[in-house]
């Protein structure tokens, strides 16, 4: 099987959902020509041409309206938001119109597009290049959220959002572009060809939405993570040596609640993880759903890890990155039940 | 201190208790725009965008270059479109005060807006409207008791309950859904006519919004992604002079017309007389044309009245003259075009009264056999389908909500 | 001690505001000759000038972004939103300017401005005139986010807020302009002459924000909300005879834990409500908290009582609205215990 | 389908591999434009947006009405402004690749867009730079230092390390924070301009922005709101023909000059040479004037060229000819300065020569300082203060996070 770091199997996706259906277009800044500043739509233009890859001006709010109104005649447009920190302005159209069409139209009309958002920190952006607002869509009733940890999982899930027929905000998380990270930034940088993640399929296949996945089985609590941090906790557990349940959430809207409430009710202790900032985050809605489904088996309060509540500071990235150290501290805490 | 500045605050012409006053308003008679070929360059519009393209004069005379020569029975209906619009808006706004309704928002006075573009365009063109175009699905003959329907939250609401009345949407009929966001529309409607050149289709999109909302971003975006991609598509201002209270000067109408932000994104601006059918048709067909054939957008300014409050909640009295519309020197479209018939032949006062009467009746026995439907206060409506067409299958998350408010309603 | 409903309230803390301070301005649309299409600024252009109280056009970030370059340049405005729905506009603005400023410019400029939101629904106007996004703005780091339900802390937390030297926005829950609601929409309205907290000092005074009051008293079960469930909730707690102890949060940024915190780990027992739909709504913040400040006192899981996920829909307004009995039934299962 | 139809795609000129043809680029010949008086009428700027204004010519004489006829003196700091500019760009773009800094913007080729500016303006004026105004704080005699401590997010770092390079602020010289957003600034400006009107202050305010980012919201508003109140504002669009990868074809530049919104919306657009410091003071200048007179915003676009990478992290050999910025007809801002200097006999090459010599040396030496209060990887910050100015104080909740870090880190 071919071996793809997350450039890579996003590029596939896009490439074969434009083989599939003619309807398929990119649009966005920098994505045309020069492929994007992360080179995720490389070679597209050049395959497809400029009608179906298509450089726009710097407006965020008009790329997202333009393709709202691209998908209302038939296409089904993936936009690149350059920056998850630079979507606010398009924010207005996510919010009131993209995912509110299908319900105010009472199914009539409705916005079939794909927002493809590369986001989180770790890559020394300051605070307008590390955000992770995905609290800010999954409380939006009519959009879904996904956020992928690998390339295997970025490539299916890509492709089942362009294939839905819901709009979908597709969280890239940036730092795990050429490799998994554990959040160790001075040690030499791993590649997803080390990774079994890093195996994906040439072809088209999709990873469902809804679903999330247990990366480790295990019996003595479970962490509940999404994004860059999966691989922060996976090694967190691996030094620890505690038999922890790992779940990577993938599908943020919709939730797969009953692989966490399962999880959950069998551990007894539960962590969520995520490198967002805290207060009001979506960490606070997985504990929620959590107490309320689990409560009789809990026997420590949940712990959340998560982004102090301060932009992301340019020289202390790694004071503010929830990495291994807070995620250790949090493990003791709720294995001693405290 | 600098005694030069002090911040520079527009004043409508008159407030509540003075006489009104439209002396601001650049007029221009009828005939007397020249008309460029639709391919004609930016440079040979410009002036466009500051006169006013006028066709019916005072006396109801076609006059000059942008009469569109339409035949009788055209106008004939164009002026049953106007008066079935005016009708219904009056019907369902009396219905409010009775609460069968619980909002309406009348386009009195400005209905040529709506239904002269309407008829200069084909079926296949999709329409992006505001909450003032119900004149739009009249004239592309839409049944009044659909609308009537959807302000009535009844069990025959296209939108099943779930929008406040007017928000109307037309899938078949190539009419888009209405948002209670201002001018969301217009860039979306760019987006559209995109979509259309990109599949190399012939149909066009044309967008309309009021002069106050081009102050929002939208106006931005879609004047951009239009002229950048040179879309074929028709962006209209509605000047009707008044945003709820304040006056279109705080719309930046003051210093420059609403058409003149065309030519700065190289897009050709024509102000129009709004309350002129023929000019209204005209320039739609002038910027139909010149997007089908590849000459990309056209901003049209139209410069009308609303007559009425802003909607049934609001008290215009309180902000300016009670008697401004009667003061409006473009009239009321509706008596504009009866006069131009009336000057050509083909109309007379006796056949405009037995038209009102005939649509005044047709529009109360819509209206009974919609209330049939029910009404907001006594909705036939399920609200179980509250939670359908948040997703295009209900997520386990809302199915667990649907099923909780079932137990729980018993 | 004069009697106002919280438009008078609110009318008199911006008036007494402006009188003290010759920089405090008020904008916003319709808010000046028109006195605001709630009556909120009514008589405040005719008293302090056009040069003070100002019309703008309709654009909500070009509202907040000219409120930004006023406060930079030493006024105090407060801006008007005309309705929750329509904040989105401006969310660019508000998120990534008014409340990063200080922080990026490490405190040497600020933005000290109000945000004045009327929110909420009850008023049949549908899913654009009915929203309650406090959660959108709770998890953004640099604004104080404040929502009174009464007129005596409506005009306390106002007067707070323009003083306030960071950004406020403040949620006016419109369901409660003219009287206290209890959910029955069918009942004759009650005004707020008829309520204790209709008494208003006619003077200067503030309701300082950070703190939550305790509504009532109670030992079997702490309800904690804001807005305008609190009245709902007390209609609820009168009518079962459960004897809840009531928190009105009032204050959602900064929030003040330990008043919940206190009250939850004495009753042992708790629910969240409030308006804005469920999924990653403030309550999930709120529950998160709790359970964790809580956890071992809590004698059942803690409920939520939210908007259904779905856009607030005209007709079913009614179902709608999270209503007396499903804050009853709610109240039902955590005294159960279930 | 309908063949006259197709998605129009503005094209660059030229693509790498291809020669640099900047034949799209309207000229006009150094002292051709006419100067209307700053209190002149919108009709009368109306060819300044779309024709292009310069002083100084090939030659380096300085021709025509817009000469503002600065004391040699004048000149000369001009000049070395605009060289210390370059070499600290030079520096710490360098450093960047060294590591000690983890990003860096330059602004060579258009650093007369700032200087030139800057020095038109008065001390009490509010500058609302973008990324690429180094020039602003060199012009208004800050210490390069400053600059350079920011970039390292050292111990003498005004914004305390949390923020990228380039972010800079200035309180006490009246520039205002540098947004990572595009164009936020601009709205800002009219606001605080506003401001100063409403208190009747003689101070202005003037923004900065690039042409691709006047796609966004925030231009539209700037326009709008400065329309609407007259602000007394000066809103400039740098036009350096790029936005990273997109020419500005894609901003909205193909059909219409950036200058050419402004009358749009009633304010006059001057659209002038970006490397003609000449032409750049007396620009600024004359909409100084006219904005302290009450005469409200002018928006000004300069025709400039980026002749770097965008940032540190771009590579435009990617997507645009390498010898692109030689071919450029407007040439570099400095060497047109020098050879006018040159041209009027203030100036030789010899004393060019020395004087960047001596700036190189002084900023090496400044540089030398700057590394020696810390660099990025060894920052002696203390990351405690990451907690601070989120709110002017700290909140319980933000209380509580320092203590679990304090307790963390031991
Ligand atoms: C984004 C947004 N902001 C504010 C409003 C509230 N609002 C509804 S209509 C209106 C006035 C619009 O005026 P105009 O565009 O001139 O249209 P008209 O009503 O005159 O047809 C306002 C402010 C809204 N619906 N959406
Ligand atoms: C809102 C927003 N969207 C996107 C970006 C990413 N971005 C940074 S600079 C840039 C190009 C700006 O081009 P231009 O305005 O022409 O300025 P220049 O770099 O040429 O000076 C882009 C797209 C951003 N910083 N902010
Ligand atoms: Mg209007
Ligand atoms: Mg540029």
């Amino acid at each position: 099987m071919p071996r793809m770091n997350m450039i890579q199997a996003l590029n596939s996706a896009m490439d074969i959902a434009m083989q599939r259906d003619e309807g398929v277009i990119i649009l966005g800044q920098d994505v045309g020509y020069f492929g994007g500043v992360f080179r995720c739509t490389d070679g597209l233009q050049k395959k497809y041409g400029e009608q179906r890859v298509i450089d726009t001006p710097i407006a965020e709010g008009g790329i997202i309206a333009a393709a709202i109104g691209m998908s209302v005649n038939g296409l089904r447009p993936v936009a690149e938001i350059q920056f998850a920190d630079y979507i606010y302005p398009a924010y207005d159209q996510i919010v009131s119109e993209l995912a509110r069409l299908r319900y105010r139209s009472a199914g009539e009309f409705s916005a079939p597009i794909t927002v493809r958002v590369p986001s989180g920190g770790g890559i020394r952006g300051g605070q307008t290049h590390s955000q992770s607002p995905e609290a800010l869509f999954a409380h939006v009733c009519g959009v879904k959220v996904v956020m992928p940890s690998n390339p295997y999982d970025a490539k299916g899930l890509l492709t089942a959002a362009i294939e839905d027929d819901d709009p979908v905000i597709f969280f890239e998380p940036k730092r795990l572009y050429n490799g998994p990270f554990d959040a160790d930034p001075d040690k030499p940088a791993v590649a997803w060809t080390a990774h079994s993640k890093g195996e994906v399929p040439a072809g088209h296949y999709t990873v469902p939405m809804g679903k999330a996945e247990i990366v480790r089985a295990g019996s003595a609590v479970t962490i509940i993570t999404y994004g860059t941090l999966v691989h922060v906790v996976q090694a967190v557990v691996e030094s620890t040596g505690i038999d922890a349940e790992i779940i990577d959430v993938r599908s943020i809207v919709p939730l797969d609640v009953e692989t966490l409430a399962t999880s959950v009710c069998k551990t007894g202790r539960c962590i969520v993880a995520h490198e967002a900032t805290e207060f009001a985050g979506f960490g606070a809605e997985l504990v929620a759903t959590v107490q309320r489904e689990c409560f009789w088996q809990l026997e420590a309060p949940i712990e959340r890890v998560a982004g102090w509540d301060t932009p992301y500071p340019h020289a202390f990235e790694w004071e503010y990155f929830p990495g291994r150290k807070r995620i250790a501290a949090a493990l003791e805490q709720v294995m001693a039940g405290t | 201190m600098n005694a030069n500045l002090s911040l520079h605050v527009p004043q409508p012409p008159a407030r509540p208790g003075e006489p009104a006053d439209f002396s601001y308003l650049k007029l221009a008679p009828a005939g007397a725009a020249p008309r460029p070929l639709p391919t004609a360059s930016i440079g040979e519009t410009i002036d466009l965008a500051v006169s006013l393209i006028r066709v019916i004069d005072d006396e109801g005379q076609a006059l000059g270059a942008w009469d569109p020569h339409l035949e009788t029975v055209q106008l004939h209906k164009a002026l049953r479109y106007m008066l079935v619009t005016r009708a219904m808006d009056d019907r369902v706004r009396r219905a409010q005060r009775g609460g069968q309704v619980s909002f309406y928002m009348q386009s009195m006075g400005e209905e040529a807006v709506s239904v002269a573009a309407a008829m200069a365009l084909r079926p296949g063109d999709m329409l992006f409207p505001t909450y003032r175009n119900q004149g739009l699905h009249i004239a592309r003959d839409r049944n009044p008791i659909d609308l009537m329907c959807q302000c009535l939250s009844n069990s025959h609401d296209m939108c099943k309950g779930r929008q406040m009345p007017v928000m109307y949407h037309w899938r078949e009929g190539n009419i888009f859904s209405i948002s209670g966001n201002l001018a969301t529309q217009l860039p979306q409607a760019v987006g559209w006519a995109m979509a259309s050149a990109i599949k190399r289709e012939p149909h066009i999109a044309c967008a309309w919004t009021g002069e106050g909302s081009t102050a929002e971003a939208d106006f931005h975006h879609a004047l951009t992604f239009a002229s950048v991609y040179r879309a074929p598509v028709i962006l209209n201002v509605v000047n009707n002079q008044w945003a709820i209270s304040t006056f279109q000067g705080v719309a930046g109408g003051e210093h420059q017309t609403f058409a003149a932000r065309g030519p700065g994104f190289g897009i050709p601006g024509l102000r129009v007389d709004g309350n002129d059918v023929l000019a209204v048709y005209a320039v739609t067909q002038w910027a139909a044309e010149r997007a089908r054939g590849g000459g990309g957008p056209t901003l049209i300014e139209l410069v009308t009245y609303r007559a009425g409050p802003h909607s049934t909640s609001d008290d215009p009295s309180r902000y300016r003259p009670k008697d401004e519309w009667r003061a409006f020197p473009l009239g009321d479209p509706i008596v504009r075009l009866k006069n131009h018939l009336i000057w050509s032949g083909a109309w007379s006062a006796e056949r405009h009264e037995a038209l009102v009467k005939e649509i005044d009746n047709q529009i109360a026995e819509t209206w009974k056999l919609a209330v049939s439907y029910g009404t907001l206060p006594e909705s036939p409506l399920d609200p179980l389908t509250m939670f359908d067409d948040v997703f295009k299958e209900r997520t386990p998350h809302l199915e667990r909500q649907r099923e909780q408010f079932m137990k729980l309603k018993g």
